[in-house]
């Protein structure tokens, strides 16, 4: 019986692989070489717990589409490092400049204030889009807080007066409230550099001065300010806004210094993480007089 | 045994997924879209029926006939798995259009337990071969509609405000276990 | 890669990387043979033999396998191993074997097993591999107890066989109903998932949803 | 005079809405409820009232915990919708069902059918009918245990032996015995304690359709259904077969298609939709009743159409006013 | 009789009977107005006189930019002060020409009746008068009149639907016009069955305006060459709704997509009607137009005729000044009217009403419990719900693909929705998202 | 390629090795196991008797033991019957007085009834009502309470009547033609 066992069962495995040796070579497709280095990669189970149907799947779809990398959940983080290394992506652990989110608009209710009193969707998109304004400037911060809802790590705030604010030490960079915001107020720069115009207002001068006297009104004093210091590739002014080059990140804060509307300046609308407790703090307890009251 | 009151115990009464959990992963993971619960489901139907014929044969003219039933799993394994890979192929030559709709779901069976439960409970019924193809397709009929009621509900869920702890899995066996309690109607609807 | 300690690999499969939990892997013989917890208990054994079991082969024939082929020797493998657990547990543990049923062939085509040996056994050697199949069978196992403790004890009236509660009890029968495996995998996975989250977390996003 | 000339409220249009809201349906709901509760606290006694009591308030609790733990404002429970679950519940149970089962379904209707979804509107199954489907299944024998009500009309002629434990459905499905209409109307029978007195959920009916709280689509095609298909086989064999009016007033037929076949979150949105699930739940009704190893089949056979709800809700859309002229339109050019 | 009408629709609060038997007074003529260029839908008008220049009423300020686009005209003597930017009542920005107002001069001018040669005019002639007097639909849309009546040489037109059915709560301008100008709106009606030809002229107006219903159907029986039914419908809201007055009127169905000119109809507003007389007759164009001034929030609600441009603080002051603290302010009605945040906004062609609510709470959104009566009240038979949940979960493809686009925002979801659902919002948020991003 | 073939082909030969001597091993106790299981099963059934032997009775389509007790004296037979259960067949086992005519007892062997409802027929108080019966009538059951059901009445088990029905059909269709078929065994 033992030899019978052991003869059926090399049968079956001559067949099958000989079968596997010829729709190899029959069926063989020409694709991306990284492709077949992912599924090799892959534990090739096809259970299905990435959401795709199964390994070679998920591998094209990151070798094609950009699919993230650590949906393998058989493999976990092994599976993860190696996927990382085939498609060159550095799962590095720190990065050299910490990235965060700052938020490039001033007009909180105290700059632009709004005549009316919004009590539409509860949702910056929303309210733009069904043509129920919530602020007066068309380029400014609505303040409905969608970035808020958007951040996965409670590291963006909105202050009293309806701006949010960023805790560096909780933001990572990920990019949520970017996506969030449809004003595209919010952009992600290096903790380190603080001199920004934070204003994205293309209105000319007079029209954003009236709407939120935070605006900046393209006088261009701070691009002279950069001229006079020999440093005239720092700032610009297009379309009615001042903007500091961040390929270089070379305009100094100072250059904001004589700017009429303080929209130049280094606060960054940025705090640390006491400051941000004590926000939050004032915000609640003033919200729980207006109750009483 | 009718094969009628067979095949609805196979799909309905005794639905392999809400009563015997085989094919758990695949109805938790491809039942988030109804299209492709729907072609899994297919997909299911048809190995499920092939791999019944075939292990059948296996079972009835090889281990029986040379009385090596201790060989069952290896063997019945083995077959499903090139034999998935044969459909997939075949499909893949033949018909680029149907590959495109069932086959990427194909390789996801072989890891189904769902087909390897259907040979085994056919050999341990001692099931004819008529009785064990249809035992096949009831078994994938049941799957197919379990696979596509839980879609519709995921699909429908996708908007709900579900608790964070209960996202994804979770509510997903929550369903799957109300869905088991209403099945549960049907029993004794056939004697199994 | 870097390499990490024996003991991480085995620990890991306890909770971050808890193939029921956190993976929602091999749910058949989760679902099914967890009416009580001797049943759990068995079935994980059963899985952990034939998972260390394959990933020490695994590990060790690596060299000798062709990739093209790796997957239908790593199933006889597995299948091998789990007939042998069939055949012992028919033959030393009888009323066990027929509680678990057809769910001990099943463990064939369990995808942790599979997934172990692919992702980290054929990646690392004998000893890691082993470690880590040992983690994650004991993650399994844990898991099963637990889910069968909780069906045994509100579905039964009982713990590993012993009787809890007095004549005033009436079990829950659902608990050792399909349904009632289901809704507890269900309620016990959303628990882990608030437990991993952190109760803190969970409460700061609560509040500050909230107010919004 | 107030002279503000800015700072107004701003929303979008339209400024005015209708009175319903959603707590005012749940309250009507209860209200027309309120005839056959009242009919069962005097069939069952006292005990059923107690029962009412304590399921609301458990029904209250548990929402308000898990709201609690959610951290959302536990306000919600105000809508009501927990009170219309707990009343449904107890209505579907044995009046001697005991109070930790009955607990026990209040909290499972309410987290597992409800709160786990997302609370109100989200879930997918009637919230009281997986309560009961779970005790069904936890407590097999104690939900299948009845107790004959009071002889409140003794004017009306007597049913089957007082003694007799078994639903009017058990009786005529194992032993043949079919109970007479009026006792069916009036509550004479056996059964669940807000589904013996027919009459009284019926006029509960017609007063929620003429309140708009219920479409009468899925009441007509759901109860239409059980009637052609009972009735089919009762012509064919009036011996093994009962006949349908017995069909329509026996068990949890009337209370599952006035009351849970036409709770608006878990049935389609679309009147189609609505008959398509009328039939669906009629015909699961009788394949149940005929066939099935239980006497009554409406409580699966309502969790069931549930369960297929969103697919028929995703192939069931209205058609676009003006879309089959579009068509006819082209196809003339 | 059995009144006919449309499918679906609700009932809203009707609040009319304030209004609805004061007869139309003017305002006192305004010492300032700010007239916007964009009043219409379609391309904003160009401003064809310059800051100082001196105007004279009935002047043209701006001519029409293109074809969908419409003239605007100076209402009054006066000197321009100045161009401004600043919001429409839709939120958008749009130029506003200031007018220094010659109140005197603009007192003593008279318009002239001009005799009408009815046998001389064609339907191209008849266009071309209304595009001259900036004639817009005066129902609310603005949509240019003469775009509307320039039907693609195809096209054939054998039915004027006219719109006298005002299902907008509040509002009753129409409703006085109906029976304080029935002579000159029938006679408009002449000079379209001149240019057009009609084969039928239906006129639809609500059963709770009877005594519109008595005055129309007494002056028409006076012009026998024009033949003109009366068709008395059944209250409903949104009847006045092109579409939904089609099917309630003649039992037609405008195709999906498609406007009323590709099965022959045309569908004029009554305001629409004595706008093209006015001019046809009198060679005024579109300078002024009746408003309705109410709700809780006025001393005296009115019916008011006033010049396009004035200021609403001027509306404000005929109707005796707030009563009350004011929380919302309307333009329109309450169910498609656009809520201002100020009052310093002016009287635009397209303004039927001015509302004053001093009661507006605005309950939070609570969970839709898929009570579906939405469905049942949506005229166009779209799934308001589902079109809100897919703009709510951002899936703006898939809300197109459900008819997003067949909303005309009638508000009707809105109305009914139990869980106080911000559908129009929401599928004004997809409409708008989808148009601006191309989906 | 030739790699791939030999190192599969190795691979399953090996597994065949492994397996085939493990089976090799195994299942005399296997069989020893299946084989004790019955033994006790058919003890069961005449429980007052000590050791008592059984051997399987030569008849078609039927599993029929003879049992007799240490001194080799008849103390009844038993008779495998299988029942279309509410979830799937119900294996019994069927004990007779050694004159045919009363049932001595009932043993379940194997069932998938819903435990704690139709589970309950392996339940004694199920089980002992069938004692004394005669297997030549047929059986009925009954759904009410009656303190003192007549002849060859059982009661139902509340809530599961499909298992009690399906196990009294069963009974009902086996025990005479089992009869039968010892009769003309034992005649033999």
């Amino acid at each position: 019986m033992v030899l019978i066992a052991a003869a059926m069962m090399g049968l079956i495995g001559l067949v099958f692989a000989l079968f596997l040796v010829t729709a190899n070579t029959r069926f063989a497709v020409e694709t991306d070489p990284r492709i077949a280095e992912l599924e090799d990669t892959l534990p090739g189970v096809n259970c299905g717990g990435c959401g795709y149907a199964s390994c070679a799947a998920y591998a094209e779809a990151v070798a094609q589409n950009g699919e993230k990398i650590d949906l393998c959940v058989v493999g976990g983080e092994e599976t993860t490092r190696d996927v990382a290394h085939v498609m060159g992506v550095k799962v590095s652990d720190e990065q050299k400049d910490k990235l965060v989110a700052v938020v490039f608009c001033q007009g909180d209710s105290e700059a632009s204030a709004f005549p009316g009193e919004y009590r539409g969707i509860p949702e910056c998109a929303a309210a733009i889009y069904s043509q129920d304004v919530a602020k007066r400037c068309k380029y400014g911060c609505v303040g409905l807080g969608s970035c808020v809802a958007a951040c996965p790590f409670d590291a963006i705030h909105m202050s009293p007066t309806g701006i949010p604010y960023v805790d560096a030490e909780k933001c990572t960079a990920c990019g949520n409230c970017v996506i969030a915001c449809p004003r595209d107020l919010i952009e992600l720069h290096p903790l380190k550099y603080d001199a920004f115009v934070y204003c994205k207002s293309l209105d000319p001068g007079p029209i954003a001065r009236k709407v939120c006297n935070k605006a900046c009104i393209a006088c261009n004093i701070c691009v002279k300010a950069a001229a006079a210091d020999d440093n005239p590739e720092a700032v610009s002014v297009t379309d009615n806004l001042a903007r500091v080059n961040t390929s270089n990140y070379s305009a100094k804060p100072e250059y904001g210094a004589k700017c009429p509307t303080e929209c130049y300046n280094s606060n960054r609308n940025l705090v640390k993480k006491d400051e941000a407790m004590a926000r939050i703090k004032a915000s609640r307890a003033s919200r729980a007089e207006a109750v009483e009251t | 045994m009718s094969l009628v009151v067979l095949i609805i115990s196979a799909a309905i009464v005794n639905n392999f997924v809400l009563t015997y959990f085989v094919g758990i992963c695949p109805f938790i993971g491809v039942s988030k879209k109804i299209d492709a619960a729907l072609s899994m489901g297919i997909a299911v139907t048809f190995v499920m029926t092939i791999t019944a014929i075939v292990t059948w044969i296996i079972n009835r003219f090889i281990l029986i006939q040379l009385g090596l039933p201790f060989l069952e799993y290896v063997s019945y394994i083995v077959v499903i798995a090139s034999l998935v890979q044969f459909v997939e192929m075949f499909i893949r030559k033949t018909s680029p259009a149907l590959y495109k709709t069932l086959g990427i779901f194909l390789p996801l069976i072989t890891t189904n337990c769902a087909i390897l439960f259907v040979a085994l409970l056919h050999t341990m019924r001692g099931y004819g071969f008529i009785e064990s193809v249809v035992f096949g397709i009831g078994a994938g009929v049941g799957f197919t509609l379990a696979i596509v009621i839980m879609a519709g509900i995921r699909e429908q869920l996708e908007t709900a405000d579900i608790p964070k702890p209960f996202q994804g899995a979770a509510i997903t066996l929550i369903v799957a276990g109300i869905l088991a309690l209403a099945f549960m109607g049907f029993s004794g609807l056939v004697a199994a | 890669m870097a390499t990490r300690s024996i003991t991480y690999e085995f620990a890991k499969g306890l909770i971050k990387n808890n193939p029921v939990f956190v993976q929602v892997l091999g749910m058949c013989p989760v679902l099914a043979v967890t009416t009580s917890v001797v049943n759990g208990l068995g079935m994980g054994m059963a899985t952990s033999f034939v998972l260390v079991s394959a990933a020490l082969i695994g590990s060790l024939i690596k060299p000798l396998v062709p990739s093209e082929v790796r997957i239908p020797v790593y199933a006889v493998v597995i299948a091998t191993f789990v007939t042998i657990a069939d055949l012992v547990l028919r033959a030393f543990f009888p009323p066990l074997s027929a509680s678990l049923g057809p769910y001990v062939p099943l463990i064939v085509v369990n995808c942790v097993i599979m997934g172990r040996i692919e992702a980290f056994a054929t990646r690392n050697g004998p000893g890691p591999a082993v470690s880590d199949a040992l983690g994650m069978g004991a993650g399994f196992t844990a898991a099963l107890m637990v889910l069968g403790a909780v069906r045994e004890v509100l579905g039964s009236g009982a713990f590993f066989g012993i009787e809890l509660f007095g004549e005033g009890f009436t079990p829950l029968l659902v608990m050792i109903l399909p349904a009632g495996a289901f809704l507890t995998l269900g309620v016990l996975m959303a628990i882990f998932n608030a437990l991993k989250e952190g109760s803190h977390t969970v409460l700061i996003k609560a509040e500050s949803k909230a107010e919004a | 005079m107030s002279a503000r000339a800015e700072g107004f409220i701003l929303t979008s249009s339209p400024h005015d809405s209708a009175a319903d809201t959603t707590q005012r349906i749940m309250f009507s709901v209860v209200i027309t409820l309120l005839p056959a509760m009242v009919m069962s606290v005097f069939y069952f006694g006292l005990r059923v009232l107690g029962l009412y009591v304590l399921a609301i308030a458990s029904c209250l609790v548990t929402e308000s915990l898990t709201r609690r733990a959610r951290g959302r404002s536990p306000w919600s429970i105000a809508d009501g919708s927990a009170v219309v679950t707990a009343v449904l519940l107890v209505m579907v149970l044995p009046p001697e069902i005991s109070p930790v089962a009955l607990v026990v379904g209040c909290v499972v209707a309410i987290f597992l059918g409800k709160e786990v979804f997302g609370g109100i509107g989200s879930n997918v199954f009637n919230p009281a009918l997986v309560g009961r489907a779970f005790l069904s299944a936890a407590y097999p024998v104690q939900i299948t245990t009845w107790t004959t009500p009071n002889r409140v009309f003794a004017f009306l002629p007597q049913g089957i032996d007082a003694q007799t434990q078994a639903t009017p459905l058990a009786a005529a499905r194992f032993e043949g015995i079919y109970e007479a209409l009026p006792n069916l109307l009036f509550g004479q029978i056996g059964g669940s304690i807000g589904e013996t007195g027919s009459i009284f959920i019926v006029a509960g009916g017609i007063a929620m359709l003429a309140l708009r709280l219920i479409r009468w689509e899925m009441v007509v095609s759901l109860l239409g259904t059980v009637f052609v298909l009972t009735g089919i086989p009762h012509l064919v064999d009036p011996g093994s077969f009962a006949d349908p009016v017995f069909h329509l007033f026996a068990g949890g037929l009337m209370l599952g298609a006035v009351y849970m076949a036409t709770d608006m979150v878990t049935t389609p949105y679309t009147r189609v939709g609505n008959v398509i699930f009328g039939v669906g739940a009629g015909t699961l009704v009788v394949v149940i009743r005929l066939f099935g190893g239980y006497p009554e089949g409406v409580m699966f056979a309502i969790l069931l159409m549930n369960a297929v709800t969103p697919i028929i809700n995703r192939y069931t859309d209205n058609r676009v006013f003006g879309a089959q002229t579009a068509k006819a339109g082209e196809g003339a050019q | 009789m059995t009144l006919r009408t449309f499918k679906k629709g609700v009932h809203p609060h009707d609040h009319k009977t304030r209004t609805a038997s004061l007869p139309v007074e003017d305002v006192p003529i305004p010492q300032l107005l700010r007239i916007p260029v964009s009043q219409h839908l379609g391309k904003p008008a160009v401003p064809v006189k310059q800051r100082g220049d001196e105007v004279m009423p009935g002047e043209l300020l701006c001519d029409a930019d293109g074809f969908v686009s419409a003239r605007v005209h100076s209402p009054v003597h006066g000197k321009i002060k100045k161009i401004v930017q600043q919001p429409l009542p839709a939120g958008r920005m749009s130029d506003y020409i200031e007018i220094a107002v010659n109140v005197e001069e603009t007192q003593a001018h008279q318009w002239q009746r001009r005799e009408v040669d009815l046998n001389a005019l064609d339907r191209d002639t008849v266009v071309e008068g209304i595009r001259d007097a900036g004639i817009v639909g005066m129902g609310g849309a603005t949509f240019p009149t003469h775009v509307k009546f320039s039907p693609p040489s195809t096209a054939e037109i054998d039915t004027l639907v006219i719109n006298g059915v005002e299902c907008e709560p509040y509002l009753t301008c129409d409703h006085r016009l109906m029976l304080e100008r029935t002579a000159e709106l029938l006679e408009a009606v002449r000079i379209l069955n001149r240019g057009f030809g009609f084969k039928r002229i239906l006129f639809g107006i609500e059963s709770n305006k009877p005594d519109a219903i008595a005055a129309v159907s007494r002056a028409a029986a006076e012009i026998p060459d024009t033949p003109i039914e009366i068709v008395p419908l059944k209250v409903k809201y949104p009847q006045g709704a092109e579409k939904m007055l089609i099917y309630a009127a003649c039992g037609r169905t405008v195709p999906a997509g498609k406007l009323p000119l590709e099965i022959g109809v045309i569908v004029a507003n009554v305001f629409t009607l004595v706008a093209i007389e006015d001019w046809f007759f009198w060679g005024k164009p579109l300078i002024d137009r009746v408003i309705t001034v109410s709700g809780d929030g006025i001393k005296t609600a009115r019916n008011l005729r006033a010049p396009i441009g004035t200021p609403f603080e001027d509306l404000v002051e005929a109707c005796g000044g707030f009563n009350g603290d004011v929380a919302k302010v309307l333009v329109g009605g309450p169910m498609m009217g656009v809520a201002l945040p100020t009052l310093d906004y002016s009287l635009t062609k397209g303004s039927s009403g001015l509302l004053f609510l001093t009661q507006a709470e605005v309950p939070a959104e609570s969970p839709c419990i898929r009570c579906a009566r939405c469905v049942d009240a949506c005229p166009m038979n779209l799934m308001p719900l589902k079109l809100a949940a897919y703009a709510k979960a951002q899936k703006f493809v898939e809300a197109r693909q459900h008819n997003l686009n067949d909303c005309f925002e009638c508000g009707s979801c809105a109305y009914v929705c139990p869980s106080r659902i911000k559908l129009v919002a929401w599928i004004r948020y997809a409409k708008n998202y989808v148009r601006v991003h191309k989906l | 390629m030739r790699r791939m073939i030999i190192v599969l082909t190795l691979v399953t030969v090996l597994s065949g090795l492994v397996l085939a001597a493990t089976f090799a091993s195994l299942s005399p106790r296997i069989e020893l196991n299946r084989e004790r299981a019955l033994q006790a099963s058919l003890a069961a059934l005449f429980s007052d008797v000590d050791e008592p032997q059984f051997e399987q009775l030569e008849i078609e389509e039927m599993d029929i033991y003879r049992g007799e007790d240490a001194e080799g004296r008849l103390i009844g037979y038993a008779v495998a019957v299988t029942a279309s259960g509410y979830n799937g067949p119900i294996s019994m086992l069927l004990g007779l007085t050694p004159d045919l005519q009363q049932i001595e007892g009932l043993q379940v062997v194997e069932n998938l009834e819903t435990p704690g409802l139709g589970g309950r027929i392996t339940e004694e108080q199920f089980r002992e009502q069938f004692i004394g019966l005669d297997p030549m009538q047929s059986i009925t059951t009954i759904r009410h309470v009656e303190p003192d059901p007549a002849a060859n009445e059982v009661q139902a088990i509340s809530g599961a009547t499909i298992s009690t029905d399906a196990v009294v059909d069963a009974i009902n269709r086996r025990a005479e033609k089992a009869i039968d078929a010892i009769r003309d065994a034992e005649d033999r």
